[in-house]
């Protein structure tokens, strides 16, 4: 299959072929005054215009809340049922290359050893649509952590801009199967693509560097950490829209006699995320959640699952309420000796 | 009517109910130690008789009475909520329920202002020798939630 | 359907009061299958549910030796510590488990073992002491020291009085200052003070140690000092932990993560981790 | 007290020098400010302890951030550098001017310095170079400490901007709105919007009056707040968080701001604050002295709903 061309307005056909097949059709579209991936109906919910989704398309596969069993105390026993998840068939239309290449991070987190059936279901019903970057902003990173405006990683099927559609490529066996299932509204033609937007990469920030410096101890012990995360005031902003976060709570909800037990997201950066009973918290200041964080974008995930733990979006950045900016942070780690 | 403990484990109030010609509300009363419940109390001796569907809990004081109880009560799924305790002047603890008026007028403009049926939530003044406004009452605010119907709006935010 | 987060369903079979709010289930599984295969080793942990109220993460605290059922020792801190508390004998309540690491016991045969433990930190020493003792004749001589805030807060009173009598087992109890009672036999002082005094020999010997953060990071030194190599020192970690799996993201030390790497560690490795517990 | 008159272009001097005096005299041991971050491209909130730091400090339409939040107790890292000094706009003053009367704070302990400010943005990235009515917020446009109200020392010219008589802005013009609205048509809009949250927590965290070191959300025996982001959840949490706020807030509006799923925050917290006005006469943030009034009563106070 080479040559494939969408036509902007048969987006809406593909639509109405995803959801006529059950599927959920994932795109960015404009909810509260701003674009965040949500369902789309039609083609006229979808966003054209837009740099990145505000929200992380995570949700859709690591759902914010979820059940996971349910029980009912009675007299003397208990009733307890696992939920099994019901992956819907979901299309992710319109995610960037950088956020679909934390796909990888998700799943080998997931996967390691035991697998989180919620989260691999969900995955492996999942056709990621990416379009590459025609536009960006000062928040982007990509091209620092090692990806591009159309970098293949996660991606199943890539689409870039042209004028009146888009050029297809699907990249995976999901990718080619998705267009192979909607045939009818493709076309074959190679229409000349617009250029895309490469973020300037970011002088003097050296992951190799950075990691090499994570490595070594005495870096715990670095006065600079308190005075770069001073700012921090400790919400979970950054954690909730970054598509690679995964932190999650397991709590217990309902009544004496009957409840449901749910995953709910989590953030690193919440002062009771790792309070022992007895008091005692191995990260009992922001600066150590903050160090705790950048560690593990850079230095854990790489290491443990080798994939990328930061994949550039900049979604932190843009939400921080004070703006504290990681890259500034990454220049400071990889300036240092 | 016995009265039940403070929610520690969220005594669930209601099983899933729905619309029906015979629905009976529940209806949730926080009420002072020393005024209302004595007045409900002086009800019950009496043997005055009034709806049965509402369930008593007792607080030392309206001054007590965090807004959060009144939101535990709709998540457990009351159908109305009921907030009494001693005339203000009378309290057993001298100002606890100025203290609660002042905090009852904030809440109830943010619950109306967030769109919560100001029908389905009533507060009151009832003496220990007000059992006869205690029944009145109880009998009002029942066949009010009742006319109403279940509340469905809070009872359907699940998750 | 695979759900990893799904807990057994175990009955409360006996309940032991160990020290003010410390208390000892005994918890047998429903599933009679499961129960005849149910394998553990010492020094793995177990996530404990009290239903409506959550999970809580503990050792087993049983030897694997004693098989028919599983300990749990905790003490009544919070929601599901309250909640376990508040359960009686036929209760049900949820485990999931064995997870993580064990003590490898079979690389000690023959070596001396030292035991040192504090407050709550000797439940998962305890599965370790009744393991040895019960293949007493594998192993050399065994010193238990263990100590807590005050006498009454000692956990398995009547068990370090068994150890005490056995004749085979070095005990030396302390108490923190200001915690003993008239009639306290033991020593005062605080457990790194007390295992350097009681000196035991690092000549064919290891040492297991488990208590509160900061006793562990004390105990290390002393040992050191007595001349125990780093390699020979074990303790076990325990992070605030959710998923036990290695999802959750919250036990994680520097880039360990206590639940799927552990939470069994020789002090070697400790030394190595970052400074994050 | 002390009055350092400056034109707005040259405010930022004028700011750079005090700082610098104040460091270097030991008078404070660190300055809470704005700066650039480091591409020069967003205001963020600077620590300057070092007075030849003091030149990066500035001062403009985009500085949003409401520092206050630096105060409490929550910034345990800030308090142990020493006695601080704040950068504040009127508006900031009034969270200083509340923490000092919840006696979080005490009056010697901070030195204000107050900036005479022309209002600011609703958010950084609506600033296109110039400050125009549609992209300020509306507590700007009703602003009566444009000139700070309380201040060890206070930089610039009094601005001649007169808060209008009757209110005005979009916040108030939806509140009525709202008003108008029956308890259904309310409760469709506030579920819709509360059903958005994810308890990122950020509003709790930007804001300096929710300075608990354990929140009433953490606190589970019982779990008097779910914590799932479910609409029933995100109700419970949404509704205390007002509520706890009631006769606090100072409408700083830092929670709207940093709500990354924009919730109308901005909304609640107001329809108290008229609430707390029309009740009990009390305006949050102009008087240290004054009791908040959920703390206190009045034998008098009026209502029309308790039968």
């Amino acid at each position: 299959m080479a040559d494939i061309f969408l036509k902007t307005e048969y987006l809406d056909r593909l639509i109405g072929s995803v959801r006529q097949a059950g599927g959920r059709f994932i795109a960015p579209c404009t909810d509260a005054r701003q674009t965040v991936f949500k369902e789309a109906h039609a083609a006229k919910d979808v966003v054209a215009d837009y740099i990145l989704a505000h929200n992380s398309y995570k949700e859709f596969l690591f759902p914010q809340t979820e059940v996971i069993s349910t029980h009912k105390v009675k007299k003397d026993s208990v009733e307890l049922k696992g939920i099994e998840c019901a992956a819907q068939g979901t299309v992710i239309f319109g995610a960037r290359p950088c956020e679909a290449a934390s796909l990888s991070a998700l799943r080998a987190v997931f996967t390691w050893d035991s697998i989180d059936e919620f989260y691999t279901k969900r995955e492996d019903n999942t056709v990621v649509i990416a379009v590459a970057c025609t536009r960006g902003d000062d928040a982007c990173f990509c091209t620092t952590v090692g990806l591009s405006p159309d970098s293949t990683a996660g991606v199943d099927v890539m689409f870039k801009e042209a004028e009146h559609g888009w050029a297809v490529m699907p990249l995976t066996g999901k990718g080619r199967a998705f267009v192979e299932k909607h045939k009818d509204v493709f076309e074959k033609a190679a229409p000349a693509v617009k250029p895309l937007f490469y973020p300037e990469k970011i002088k003097g920030v050296d992951i190799e560097k950075i990691k090499e410096r994570l490595s070594k101890k005495e870096h715990y012990e670095d006065p600079v950490w308190p005075e770069l995360a001073r700012k921090c005031i400790g919400c979970g902003a950054c954690t909730f829209t970054c598509p690679t976060c995964h932190c999650f709570d397991i709590i217990d909800e309902g009544t004496a006699y009957e409840g449901e037990r749910r995953k709910n997201w989590d953030a690193c950066q919440f002062d009771h995320f790792t309070l022992h009973a007895s008091g005692h918290n191995p990260r009992d200041t922001q600066y150590k959640r903050w160090r705790n964080r950048f560690m593990c974008k850079f230095k854990f995930y790489p290491d443990k699952f080798s994939s990328k733990g930061c994949v550039g979006c900049g979604r932190c950045i843009r939400v921080c309420p004070v703006r504290l900016d990681i890259t500034e942070v990454m220049e400071e780690m990889s300036l240092r000796p | 009517m016995e009265p039940i403990t403070i929610m520690e484990h969220n005594i669930p109030i209601t099983d899933n109910q729905q619309p029906t010609t015979a629905f009976e509300p529940k209806i949730m009363a926080f009420v002072c130690n020393w005024c209302t419940y004595a007045g409900a109390d002086l009800a019950g001796t009496s043997r005055m008789e009034y709806r049965p569907n509402v369930r008593i809990i007792k607080l030392p004081c309206t001054g007590r009475i965090d807004p959060l109880f009144i939101i535990k009560a709709f998540e457990n799924g009351a159908d109305g909520v009921l907030v009494s305790g001693c005339h203000p002047g009378d309290c057993h603890y001298t100002t606890g329920n100025f203290h609660a008026r002042r905090r009852w007028i904030g809440f109830k403009n943010l619950l109306e202002f967030i769109g919560i049926d100001m029908r389905r939530l009533h507060f009151s003044w009832v003496s220990a020798s007000e059992a006869i406004k205690w029944v009145d009452l109880i009998n009002k605010v029942t066949d009010e939630v009742k006319r109403l119907g279940p509340f469905m709006e809070y009872k359907g935010l699940k998750g | 359907m695979n759900n990893i987060y799904l807990p057994h369903l175990v009955t409360i079979e006996g309940i032991y009061e160990e020290a003010p709010d410390v208390r000892t289930l005994s918890l047998a599984f429903k599933d009679k299958a499961l129960a005849d295969s149910f394998v553990f080793k010492t020094g793995q942990f177990g996530l404990y549910s009290a239903f409506g109220l959550g999970e809580s993460t503990f050792c087993i605290a049983s030897p694997p030796t004693r098989s028919g059922s599983i300990q749990c020792t905790f003490r009544k801190s919070g929601r599901v510590t309250g909640g376990l508390a508040g359960l009686s004998i036929g209760d049900t309540m949820g485990f999931r488990g064995p997870y993580g690491n064990w003590f490898p016991l079979d690389e000690w045969k023959g070596k001396d073992i030292v035991f040192i433990a504090g407050g709550i930190g000797l439940p998962p020493v305890r599965s370790v002491i009744w393991n040895v003792l019960d293949r007493r004749e594998e192993f050399g001589k065994l010193t238990v020291v263990y100590g807590a805030k005050t006498v009454n807060d000692l956990v398995y009173k009547t068990e370090l009085a068994q150890w005490d009598e056995r004749g085979d087992v070095t005990l030396v109890q302390t108490v923190d200052p200001g915690g003993e009672t008239p009639d306290w036999k033991g020593k005062i002082g605080f457990v790194p003070t007390v295992l350097e005094e009681a000196g035991p020999s690092p000549a064919n010997a290891v040492a297991v140690t488990c208590g509160p953060p900061i006793m562990i990071k004390f105990v290390i030194k002393a040992l050191g000092k007595l001349g125990f190599a780093d390699e020979s020192i074990y303790t076990t970690l325990e992070n605030k932990m959710k998923c036990g799996v290695g999802k959750c993201g919250r036990c994680n030390v520097g880039d360990i993560y206590i639940c799927k790497e552990g939470p069994v560690y020789s002090a070697a490795e400790v030394k190595k981790m970052y400074d994050d517990f | 007290m002390e009055r350092l008159g400056a034109a707005q272009d040259n405010m930022e001097n004028v700011l750079r020098k005090k700082a610098k005096d104040l460091l270097s005299s030991g008078e404070v041991k660190v300055v809470i400010g704005y700066g650039f971050n480091r591409r020069g491209t967003h205001i963020t909130p600077v620590f300057i302890t070092k007075p030849e730091d003091a030149d990066k400090l500035v001062f403009n339409p985009r500085c949003v951030n409401n520092l206050s939040v630096y105060l409490t107790r929550k910034f345990k890292d800030i308090r142990a550098i020493g006695r601080p000094a704040i950068v504040a706009k009127g508006c900031d003053i009034k969270n200083v001017v509340v923490l000092i009367a919840e006696a979080q704070l005490k009056r010697e302990d901070v030195y204000i310095i107050g900036m005479a400010c022309s209002g600011i943005v609703y958010r950084q990235e609506l600033w296109k170079g110039e400050l125009k009515p549609e992209i300020m917020p509306t507590k700007c446009a009703n602003c009566d400490v444009r000139y700070p109200h309380l201040y060890d020392c206070v930089l610039g010219d009094k601005p001649a901007f007169v808060p209008p008589d009757k209110p005005v802005g979009m916040v108030f013009d939806k509140i009525a709105a709202l008003d108008e609205m029956d308890s259904a048509g309310r409760w469709a809009f506030w579920i819709k919007e509360f059903s958005r949250c994810i308890k990122c927590y950020a509003c709790r965290q930007v804001c300096s009056l929710c300075y608990c070191e354990r929140c009433i959300t953490e606190k589970n025996m019982p779990q008097w707040i779910e914590t799932s982001a479910h609409p029933r959840g995100n109700l419970s949490w949404n509704l205390t968080r007002a509520m706890h706020l009631a006769g606090r807030c100072t409408f700083c509006g830092e929670c709207e701001r940093s709500c990354p799923v924009n919730i109308p925050l901005n909304l609640v917290n107001k329809k108290l604050i008229q609430v707390t006005e029309e009740s009990f006469g009390f305006r949050s943030g102009y008087d240290e002295k004054a009791h908040p009034p959920m703390i206190v009563f009045s034998p008098d106070d009026k209502e029309n709903f308790i039968k």
